[in-house]
C-alpha cells in the first residue's frame, strides 16, 4: 500500500474543499427555495468521501446513501449534472427523476445515492459477484450509517460478501445519530466494527475525520479485496456539523458536539500537516477555496439556466423495452 | 375544537394511551416525533416505557409488534414511511395477517401500523408512495384511510381498539390540514362510509387526499350545475359496499379517484365492487383517476404530472356524464 | 417434443446459459434443484460460478441480483417459494423496479425473478400464496405467468433475453405437467395473449393454473353446446388489452378466473381492464373466479374450499350467461 | 442454577423418548398417507427439545420453526391436539388450519412454529417487552436453525433485545445443514455463537447431543432473563438423522453423519448416565417406552376417530371481530 504523495495529499484537500463548499452551497440555494426534495448534506464528514475516493480506483464502484453529495463529488461526479439534478432540471444526470436522494452517476461508478437505509449492502455482493465474474480487478464500496448497520441487509449482505471472498467494502459513517436517535442507544454493543468478528472478517474503527486513516484502512481492505481475500468493514467516527435534513432543530444534541465537530474540522486537520511539511500556505489554500468556489459558481450558473422538464417526460426511462401502449 | 390532521391523530394517541396502560408506541424518531409531529410529546406524558425509539430494525419494529400484541400488549407502530412497510412486508403479510387464523383463533393480534403515505414536496420514489393496494390482497388486515382530522382521530381510535391488526394510512399531505374535530372523545366505526359531499348527478369515490381535490372539483362543477356526491369509504377493509351502492344508485354515474398508480390498484378493486353490486345500474362506464405507472419522480414539474388533481376529478365527471 | 413444465424451464435455463456467459442462476438449494428440480443438473453443465447456492438470506439474493444486473451479469433468480418475496420485498419494489427510472436510465436492470407459487399438498398459509397482485401495483416491473410447458419455456427465454426487470410466477402445481415444446429454440413474446381454445358463447380470462380448469369447464360446458373461449393472457405487464378485447367483442360475456384471493386481485384488474375496453360490449355483468378472502389452510378440505376449480367456472358461466 | 436432580433427569429422559417415539410415529404415518403437507421432524434433535423446556417455568414463551414438534411435545403441548392438528382434523389445536408448520398452543406458551424461516428472532423482542411491561418474570426463547441464522431478522432481532436488556433466549438448533446446503458453506466464520460478540451479549456453542449441557446452558440464558441483564445466543450443534423433510433423498451427505449421529445419541447417552447413578435400568427404561408409546397411541387414535373439518370453517378465526358482509 503506497502512502500518498504531495500530489495524493493536495488533490485529498482538494476534494474535501469541494465537497464542503459545495454542500454549503446546496444548503444555501435549499433555504433560497432553489433546490426541492429532503436533502441531507454530509458538512463535517468530508474526510470519508474525500479519503474514500482517492483510495479507489477510478472505475471502482461506490453504492451511496441519502447522504451521498460528496461522496458523487469525490468520486469525480460531473458538477454540473449533479447540481442540475438537485435542481430538478431536465438535464440533471437523472433528468430530474431521481433528485437529492436517488442519484446516480454510472460514468463514475457512482451507482446509486439510495432513500432506503442499508440498501447498499446487499446490491454490493451483486457488483462483487460481477467483477468476479469479469476479472476486471474492481471493488465495490458501499456506504451506510451507524443507524442502518442495525437493518438486516447489513447482515445478509456482510455474509454473503465473506462466504464468497467478494471484493467488497463495507463502510459505515458513524456520525453519533440516526436522525434524532443516538447511536449509542440503538447499536448494541457500541461498536459496528465489532461486528466483523461474527463473520471472520477484518473489522477496524478509525478517526473519520482523519483523511490519511480513511484513505489508509480503504487501501487495506481495497488491496484485500483485489487479492481475492474477500470483504472488510471499516466504521469510520465523524460528526455532523448540520442538521439530519435541512430544517432539523436539533433538540436532541447539544451545541457542543457541533463545536467539537469544528474543533476536529478534518480540513483544517490536513491543512496543518500540509504547512507542516510546507506543501501549502495560506495563499495556496486561497487558490484552491477559489478555484473550487468557481467550479461550483459554473455548476450553479449552468442549474440555474437548465431547462425544468417538460411534464411528460415522466413517462420515459421506466423501461428499456417497452413498446407496448396500455 | 379545531385541529389539524396530525394533532387529530396526537389527540387519538394520547386519549387512548390514558385509557389503556397496554396501549404503547414504537418507531424510529417518535419521542422527538420527526417527521411528521404525530407523537410528538407523547414520551413526556407517557414515558419511555410506552414511547419506544427504536433502531432502523423495521421488520423488528413489527415483528416485536405482533410479539406485543400476541402477549397482552397494544402496540401502535409508525412506519415513518409507508415505503419503508416493504423491510417488514414478511412480518406484516406473512406473520401478522396469518397469525390467528393459522393458529385457529386461539391467539388475538390487538396491534395498528401508521403509515404515513403519499406524494408530494419531491420527496422521490422513496417517500412518495402508495401502498395500501398491497394490503387489500392480503386477508386478516383491516385497512383504514382518514381524509379529515375527525376521521383521522376517529378511526385511529377506532383502530387501537380493535381486537385484530388495522393499518391507518395516513397521507402526509394532510398532516397540516385543518378542521373540526368534536370534543367529546368520538370514535368513527370501521366499515361506515362517510358521504362528504351530497350530489345527485355524479358519485365520486375518493379517498384520503383524493376527497379533498374530489370537493375541489365539485364546487367548480357545481358552477355549471353539475352536482357531485363524493363518497369516502374511510376504511377499505372492511368496506361499506351499501353506502357506496346507495350512492350509485341514486347518480348513476361513477368515477373513482385515488392517488396512487392506475395498474392493479385500490381504484380498480372498487370499481369491481360497484360493477358487481351496480352494473345495471351504470348509464355510462366508470371512469377513474390515478397516478400514471411510474415510480414518483423529483422534479417538481414531473412530481405534478404524477399527481392527480382536481382538474383529473372534473374531466372524468365530464366524460362519465357525456 | 413432450416435456413437463418444471423440465421445460429447465430446457429454458440451459439453452440461454449456453447462449449468453453473463446469465447465471441464484436461490437457495438449486444445485440439487429441490423442492420443485427446474435447476436440476445446471451446476453439472455450468459450474458452481453460475448456479450459486446463496444462504438463507433473501435481501441479499434479490439485492445481489440487482447489482450483479447493473454491472454487466444477467441474473436469475429462484425465490423457492414466491411467499417468501416478502423477505425481499424493499429489494424487488423500491430497488429493482425503481432504479433505472429514479437514475434516469442510466443502467439496465435485465434480470428474472423466477416465483414458484400457488396452492397444493397443503403447503399451507407460508407455502401456498398467489402474490403477483401486489407487483401489479409496482411500476417498473414486467410480469409474466405461463400455463403451459410451452409457454414456460418461451416466456422464461424472453425473460431472460429483455433488458428490464421480469417476474415470472411459476404455479408449483404445473411443474409436473406435461405438453408438447418446439424442437426449435421458440421465444413467446411479452404482451401476446393466447387462446387456449376458442369459442363464440363467453370469454373466460384465466391465468396459470385456472387455465386448465377452465379448459375442463369448457370441456364439460361444450356437451351442453355452450362454447367457451379460453384466453391465457400470459404476461400481465405488458398485457395484451387488443386480444382480450377481441374476444369480448365476439362473445360478450366475461368470465375471469384466478387463484389468489378476490379482493384487490389479479382478477379485479383485468375486470378493470376490459369494463374500460369493453363496456358497451357486454351483455351481462363479468363474473368473477378467484380464492376467498382467507390465508391458505393446511386441513385438505379446508385448503379445497380455498381452491377455485373447474366447478367454479363452471358456475360462473352459467351466471354470465343467464 | 440448579442443576437436575434424579427426577429431572428422568423426566428429561422421558421427555427425550416422547420426542423421538413421536416423531417416528408421525413420519410412519406420514409414509402412509394419513398426515398431508410438507413434513419436517427432529430424529436425533430431541435433546434440544428436552434440555430447553426443562430449563424453562410453565408459563415461558417459546417460539419455533418449521421443525417444531418436538419442541411443542416437550413444551408440553396435548398430544392429542397436536396429532389431531398434523391430522388436518377439526378438533386439532388449530382447526386444522395450521398444520405441521404453523402449530400453536398458546396455554402451553408455544407461540408458533413458522413457516418463514428466522421470523421468531424478530417476534420475541416484543415478547420480551410485554414480559418487561407485565413484570410477569417470564421468558422468551427463540427457535432458529443455522440457516436461519443468516437472515436479516436474526441481526434486527437480537440488536433489539439487547439494547433494550429484554428477557430473550436466541437459540440456535445448528444441525449442520439448511435443506442440502450446508451450514459450513453459508455462515461466515462458522459459529452462529460468535456473532453475539459483536452485540456484547453471551454467546456460547454447545453440544445440543447432550441434554445436560442444553439444560445448562438455557437455565443460565433464562436467569439472565429474568435478572434483567437481557438475551443470550445459544449454538447447539446437533445432528438430524433424518431427511430435510419426509421424501428428501440426502443425496447432499454422507451416510456415515447419520451414523455419527446415532452413535451420539442423545437418548442412549443419558440413559447411560442413569444407569451408572443407578437411577435407570433396562426394566426402567422399557417402562418410560411402554408408556410414552400408549400416549402416543392415544393420540393417534384420538386423531384417526377425529372428524376432518367442515370446509366452511375454512371462513372461521381469520378476524376476532369482523360482523360485516362484504
Ligand atoms: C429503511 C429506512 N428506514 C428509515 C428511513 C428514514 N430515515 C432516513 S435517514 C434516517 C437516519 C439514518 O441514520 P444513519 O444511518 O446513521 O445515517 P445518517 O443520516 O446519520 O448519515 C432515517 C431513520 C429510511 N430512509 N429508510
Ligand atoms: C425465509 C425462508 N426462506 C426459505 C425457506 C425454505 N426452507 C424451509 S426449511 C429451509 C432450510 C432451513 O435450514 P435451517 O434454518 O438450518 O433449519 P433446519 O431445517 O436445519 O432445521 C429452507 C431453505 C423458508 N421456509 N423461509
Ligand atoms: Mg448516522
Ligand atoms: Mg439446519
Amino acid at each position: 500500500m503506497t502512502t500518498p504523495g504531495p500530489d495524493a495529499l493536495l488533490s485529498m484537500y482538494a476534494g474535501m474543499v469541494r465537497v464542503r463548499t459545495f454542500e454549503e452551497r446546496v444548503r444555501e440555494l435549499f433555504a433560497a427555495g432553489r433546490i426541492p426534495g429532503f436533502l441531507h448534506t454530509s458538512v463535517g464528514q468530508e474526510a470519508i468521501a474525500a479519503g474514500t475516493a482517492a483510495a479507489l480506483r477510478p472505475d471502482d464502484y461506490v453504492l451511496s446513501t441519502h447522504r451521498g453529495h460528496g461522496h458523487l463529488v469525490a468520486k469525480g461526479g460531473s458538477l454540473r449534472g449533479l447540481m442540475a439534478e438537485l435542481y430538478g432540471k431536465a438535464n440533471g444526470i437523472c433528468h430530474g427523476k431521481g433528485g437529492t436522494m436517488h442519484i446516480a452517476d454510472a460514468s463514475v461508478g457512482y451507482l446509486g445515492a439510495n432513500g432506503v437505509l442499508a440498501s447498499g449492502c446487499v446490491v454490493a455482493p451483486g457488483i462483487g459477484l460481477s467483477i468476479k465474474q469479469r476479472r476486471s480487478g474492481q471493488v465495490v464500496l458501499t456506504f451506510f450509517g451507524d443507524g442502518a448497520a442495525n437493518r438486516g441487509p447489513f447482515h445478509e449482505g456482510v455474509n454473503m460478501a465473506a462466504i464468497w471472498a467478494l471484493p467488497v467494502v463495507f463502510f459505515c459513517e458513524n456520525n453519533r445519530w440516526a436522525s434524532t436517535t443516538a447511536s449509542a442507544l440503538s447499536a448494541a454493543g457500541g461498536s459496528i466494527a465489532a461486528r466483523a468478528a461474527g463473520y471472520a472478517i477484518p473489522g477496524e474503527t478509525i478517526d473519520g475525520n482523519d483523511v490519511l486513516a480513511v484513505h489508509a484502512a480503504v487501501s487495506r481492505a481495497a488491496e484485500r479485496a483485489r487479492r481475492g481475500d474477500g470483504p472488510s468493514l471499516i466504521e469510520a467516527r465523524t460528526i455532523r456539523w448540520v442538521g439530519h435534513f435541512e430544517g432539523d432543530a436539533q433538540a436532541y444534541r447539544s451545541k457542543e458536539e457541533v463545536a467539537e465537530g469544528r474543533r476536529t474540522d478534518p480540513i483544517a486537520r490536513l491543512g496543518r500537516l500540509l504547512e507542516a511539511r510546507g506543501l501549502l500556505d495560506a495563499a495556496g489554500a486561497e487558490r484552491i477555496r477559489t478555484a473550487v468556489a468557481a467550479e461550483i459558481d459554473d455548476a450553479v450558473t449552468h442549474a440555474e439556466a437548465s431547462p425544468l422538464p417538460d411534464p411528460r417526460e415522466a413517462l420515459t426511462d421506466l423501461f428499456a423495452y417497452y413498446p407496448w401502449r396500455e | 375544537m379545531r385541529l389539524d390532521f396530525g394533532d387529530a391523530l396526537n389527540l387519538a394517541l394520547r386519549e387512548e394511551m390514558r385509557r389503556d396502560p397496554r396501549v404503547y408506541c414504537i418507531g424510529e424518531d417518535i419521542v422527538l416525533g420527526v417527521p411528521f409531529g404525530v407523537t410528538k410529546g407523547l414520551s413526556d406524558e407517557f414515558g419511555p416505557e410506552r414511547v419506544l425509539n427504536a433502531p432502523i430494525s423495521e421488520a423488528a419494529i413489527v415483528g416485536s409488534a405482533l410479539g406485543a400484541a400476541m402477549t397482552g400488549l397494544v402496540p401502535v407502530v409508525d412506519m415513518h414511511f409507508a415505503d419503508f412497510v416493504t423491510c417488514a412486508m414478511d412480518e406484516v403479510a406473512n406473520q401478522i395477517a396469518k397469525s390467528r387464523y393459522m393458529f385457529g383463533g386461539q391467539i388475538d393480534c390487538p396491534l395498528v401500523l401508521r403509515m404515513p403515505y403519499g406524494i408530494g414536496r419531491s420527496g422521490g420514489g422513496h417517500h412518495s408512495n402508495s401502498v395500501e393496494a398491497w394490503f387489500l390482497n392480503v386477508p386478516g388486515l383491516k385497512l383504514c384511510i382518514p381524509s379529515t382530522p375527525a376521521d383521522a382521530r376517529g378511526l385511529l381510535k377506532t383502530a387501537i381498539r380493535d381486537p385484530d391488526p388495522v393499518l391507518l394510512f395516513e397521507h402526509r399531505g394532510l398532516y397540516r390540514l385543518g378542521g373540526e374535530v368534536p370534543e367529546a372523545e368520538t370514535l368513527v366505526p370501521l366499515g361506515v362510509a362517510d358521504v362528504k359531499r351530497p350530489g345527485r348527478d355524479v358519485t365520486v369515490i375518493a379517498t384520503a387526499r383524493m376527497v379533498h381535490e374530489s370537493l375541489e372539483a365539485a364546487r367548480r362543477l357545481a358552477e355549471e350545475g353539475i352536482e357531485v356526491e363524493v363518497v369516502d369509504p374511510r376504511s377499505l377493509v372492511p368496506l361499506d359496499r351499501a353506502t357506496l351502492a346507495g350512492s350509485v344508485r341514486r347518480t348513476n354515474h361513477v368515477v373513482i379517484a385515488e392517488e396512487g398508480p392506475m395498474r392493479g390498484s385500490t381504484g380498480a378493486w372498487l370499481a369491481w365492487v360497484v360493477m358487481e353490486d351496480c352494473f345495471d345500474d351504470l348509464d355510462a362506464p366508470i371512469a377513474r383517476v390515478a397516478g400514471p405507472n411510474i415510480p414518483i419522480p423529483f422534479s417538481p414539474p414531473l412530481e405534478a404530472f404524477a399527481t392527480p388533481k382536481a382538474d383529473d376529478v372534473v374531466g372524468a365527471v365530464r366524460q362519465v356524464l357525456k
